[in-house]
């Protein structure tokens, strides 16, 4: 379950940063445990073009939310999503999933993670909160036009 | 356990049925033959439920959604797993069954919400709420359980409690349907099948009629989900409440299902551990459904034990439980009625009936009669049947009750039929 | 059982104990060896409770207080013979313990009743009830079952909402109880013993604070009774609450303990069959406790299960199993406090304080520790242990918290220390 | 358990009528099977002069009342209620019991009935609505003086 990368994500994590210029922001709590993140997403057209997390939690919570910042910016939010869904496919395969590892990338070390029920809350929560915040960021631009 | 499938006609294998119940083994009395005819009041356990429930507890049991470790995790997916084969065995998704103690529980957690609805804060709560004019509708044979959570909910809320009647042959009156069930009312309450009259309601009519002023139906299935196939995606209900200790499972589980987008706006019921998504200490927020509706740890070894239950009568087949039991009606209509004195209250026939009868016999007091069957080894339920208004319509304190399930054959209705025989000899009114 | 008494010191002989419990022979994961260390959240069941539920199944099965045959008759008297060894477990008359299906249900039952005693007809019953400007005074450790019941309750009934805070130490703060018990309060509850501390209350100053003013006294014993003998005719409180499955009991049962007088004129809650006294359309009135508040089948075979767990309890003697648990704490305190970064949140020594003992442990959430120790055999508990607003007055998010019973040793306790240290390694914490 | 005088107490009911003069009336019920019973009792000087009751009930509820009017009729009320607790203690006796021949006579035959626990209600109606309805009428009397 501990894979290196894991680890490394959780020691060194990316966009553990409050962004300023944002178009939403979620905040999203895990209530077996407690954990608890806040995120804030700018969508600039079609594009993911940044994404800040700030909040508390376990190595698997916080590296998956860094995993899923270095995987996610850039990317058009089709294929966000698209990313998104396979990794909660993947989160709630049992341990039988096989990985797409083209969209997944580094996201794969979290294979192991769903054998663990307890866990996958723990690594969904970031992505979670994201598919949430760009929704609303959605909807808001829909709305504004 | 093809071995139990219809045999003969549309019984099925009654021998190789009862060789997995232990209880039905034993004697009562002065080494009588035990012919439990009491199925309506709680069914007997098949060794698979009463081992399914052991295994959880020595190999699997720990809390149930809040351990991390490996035993908390099986715990809940045993915990799930049940759910979903319940779920399934009602055509719902698990989602959308709630896990209570009992079938009557289940009925107050209705009850309950809607009374705190009055104190929602979002519309869609508050839209759940009754106000003073507003109408609940039962029926005059609802058990109890269907009756004062009713009563109750109209006191709190200054709701009006009206009701369907009943016709000398045991069904429903109708006629003034749309009179009863007005453009005020917001619930409308009934059973499916009457734990009394063996009556099955006819769930379209009342349905449309609730449909047509826009109320919400809800439906006690205490006596139709252990006894034929039913399916929730159909029925065109809001709310389904129905026992496991009268379906071959274990005592202490109950369940609630409900359409997903009521669910949804209900506030909670019971509050605690397991049912929140954020505590402070003046104010909490609630998990989704089901778990918002289960507080506390939750009966988990009886949802094992459930499912377990649930399994063995899908083996054997609903339509075929159903079709064994209609057969065994039909008998025991046709033996019952060839004795003199006996008087049938519900439905002489077996259309649209289930195997509850209940019947008087002319000059013996119903707990006479069951005292002598009890001396036979037959047990009945002798009383008003937690459905005492309906006794009241019928103008009787007490009717004797015979009801059977997948295990009676013949030979127990045989059995019930002599017994009464005896009592009339005994007490001499025949 | 008198091999099973202290033969070492205040320890009981904790081998004899393990072989009753078929769970503890188990492993996790790749063949570790299971080492139990969450009892504060669920206990396991011996043998003895698993066979007296299953005796109950096979043999004496039936509607309890409904059928008036041999086996309704049995069934009845195993019932409440359960609820006699229940009662006599904790010093009470049979009469006043009320069976629900957990502990969570207990408080609620207490918070509806109070509740409906504002539509109550009879002045005993109104004066429970509570007026805006009310107080219901709880402390900060409690466990959400014993929180979230009281803040709905005046939420519904306009009353406010006081609390107890804690100290660093995590004892109860009682320097300002006689401002925080004010005048205006009618209930105060807490717990007996905190499931996330570990700390024992001072129920006595509390009580008295609270008689000072004529509140009533709710005391959530889920932590207590399972693991001291617990007399509540002495504590001088108005109601117990109390779940089995924490006291090597079955799930789906929680027992209320009431003051008869209260119970007497207590409203119901659940409404339903077997707890009326007579019942017509549009009004029931309703049998005197506990049947009051037993609404629909009972919780038959968990009650026998229960009982069996008390008699369990009861052979090896509570003043040893508490003793047991003390000398185990001591141990476990020790030996946690020698790990550097591990901080105690808690009572750090063993006075006025249970085996339930949570810590943190520099640089690795709790999540982690858990799952470390999880991969090692050794099953703690990690999260907010619904006790979220304890946490927030720590200023932490979870802890991991190891639990005893009196089937734990030191064995199991230097397994807990051993794999904390290998999760810091792991961690490169240390 | 149906003693042939039990049957005859039964057939032929003593006491089943109303009273017109009477000092108290009660209605009784037993929830668990709806049997009711309303009873009258008139006391004069501290004798039980008469008892009336009317209802419905079985074999066991019906005989019982029957053999306490003819038992307590003429008693003085603290006899009466000797006589009661005695048959109390019978019926709680779950077939142990050695009824006292002296004090209950033909009530001595509901013995068999106290083997079942669901039957002894039936048999105790009766009885309990009498002791109500007597320390009613007492409590009258104290209140008028
Ligand atoms: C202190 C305390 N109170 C209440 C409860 C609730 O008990 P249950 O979940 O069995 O209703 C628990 C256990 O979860 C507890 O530890
Ligand atoms: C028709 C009907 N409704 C409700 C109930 C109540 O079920 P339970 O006592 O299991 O809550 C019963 C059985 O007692 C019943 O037969």
């Amino acid at each position: 379950m501990y894979q290196e990368i894991i680890l490394d994500h959780y020691r060194h994590p990316i966009g553990r940063i409050t962004l300023e210029d944002f178009d939403s922001e979620v905040h999203h709590v895990n209530p077996t445990c407690g954990d608890e993140i806040t995120l804030r997403v700018k969508i600039d057209d079609g594009v993911v073009s940044a994404i800040g997390h700030q909040g508390q939690g376990c190595s698997i919570s916080q590296a998956s939310a860094s995993v899923m910042t270095e995987l996610l910016e850039g990317q058009p939010l089709q294929r966000a999503l698209e990313i998104e869904a396979e990794f909660l496919t993947l989160m709630q395969s049992k341990g039988e999933g096989k990985p797409n590892e083209d969209l997944l990338e580094d996201a794969v070390a979290f294979s192991g993670v769903s054998k663990y029920p307890a866990r996958v809350k723990c690594a969904l929560l970031a992505w979670m909160a994201f598919k949430d915040a760009a929704l609303q960021a959605v909807a808001q631009t829909v709305e504004e036009q | 356990m093809s071995s139990k499938l219809a045999s003969n006609g549309t019984f099925l294998d009654v021998a190789a049925i009862k060789a997995d119940f232990p209880i039905l083994a034993r004697t009562i009395r002065d080494n009588k033959k035990l012919i439990y005819l009491d199925s309506g009041a709680t069914s007997q356990k098949p060794v698979s439920v009463l081992d399914a429930e052991r295994t959880f507890y020595e190999r699997h049991n720990a809390a149930v959604h809040r351990g991390a470790h490996q035993l908390g995790e099986e715990a809940t997916d045993a915990y799930e797993q049940a759910r979903d084969t319940i779920a399934s065995f009602i055509g719902a998704s698990a989602q959308d069954i709630v896990f209570t103690k009992n079938a009557t529980e289940a009925i107050n957690l209705v009850a309950y919400s809607i009374s705190n609805a009055t104190y929602g804060e979002t519309p869609a709560e508050q839209s759940l709420s009754l106000q003073p004019g507003d109408r609940i509708v039962v029926t005059q044979m609802e058990h109890h359980a269907n009756l004062i959570p009713w009563q109750e909910l109209a006191r709190r809320t200054g709701a009006e409690l009206a009701w369907l009647g009943v016709t000398d042959e045991g069904r429903l009156d109708l006629t003034d349907i749309g009179k009863t069930i007005n453009e005020r009312t917001r619930i409308v309450a009934f059973t499916h099948q009457s734990n009394v009259l063996g009556t099955i309601n006819p769930v379209e009519s009342i349905v449309k009629a609730a449909r047509a002023v826009g109320a919400l139906v809800v439906l006690d299935a205490c006596q139709s989900v252990p006894h034929m196939a039913v399916d929730v995606s159909r029925l065109d209900v809001d709310f389904v409440a129905f026992s496991g200790h009268k379906m071959l499972g274990p005592t202490g589980i109950g369940v609630l299902w409900g359409r997903r987008a009521l669910l949804q706006a209900m506030p909670p019921f019971l509050t605690g551990g397991s049912m929140i998504e954020t505590v402070h200490m003046d104010r909490a927020t609630y998990a989704a459904p089901p778990q918002r509706f289960e507080a506390g740890t939750p009966v988990a070894a009886q949802a094992v034990g459930l499912a377990a239950a649930c399994d063995y009568l899908s083996k054997i087949g609903m339509d075929s439980v159903q079709a064994h039991e209609h057969s065994l009606t039909q008998y025991a209509l046709e033996g019952l009625s060839s004795i003199q004195g006996l008087r049938i209250i519900g439905p002489d026939t077996a259309v649209e009936r289930g195997g509850a009868i209940s019947f008087l016999i002319e000059g013996i007091h119903a707990h006479d009669v069951g005292q002598v069957l009890d001396d036979r080894g037959v047990e009945v339920r002798v009383g008003h049947h937690c459905a005492w208004p309906l006794m009241r319509a019928f103008g009787i304190a007490a009717t004797t009750r015979a009801s059977f399930y997948l295990y009676n054959d013949t030979s127990d209705v045989d059995a019930l039929v002599e017994s009464i025989q005896q009592a009339q000899k005994f007490f001499g009114v025949k």
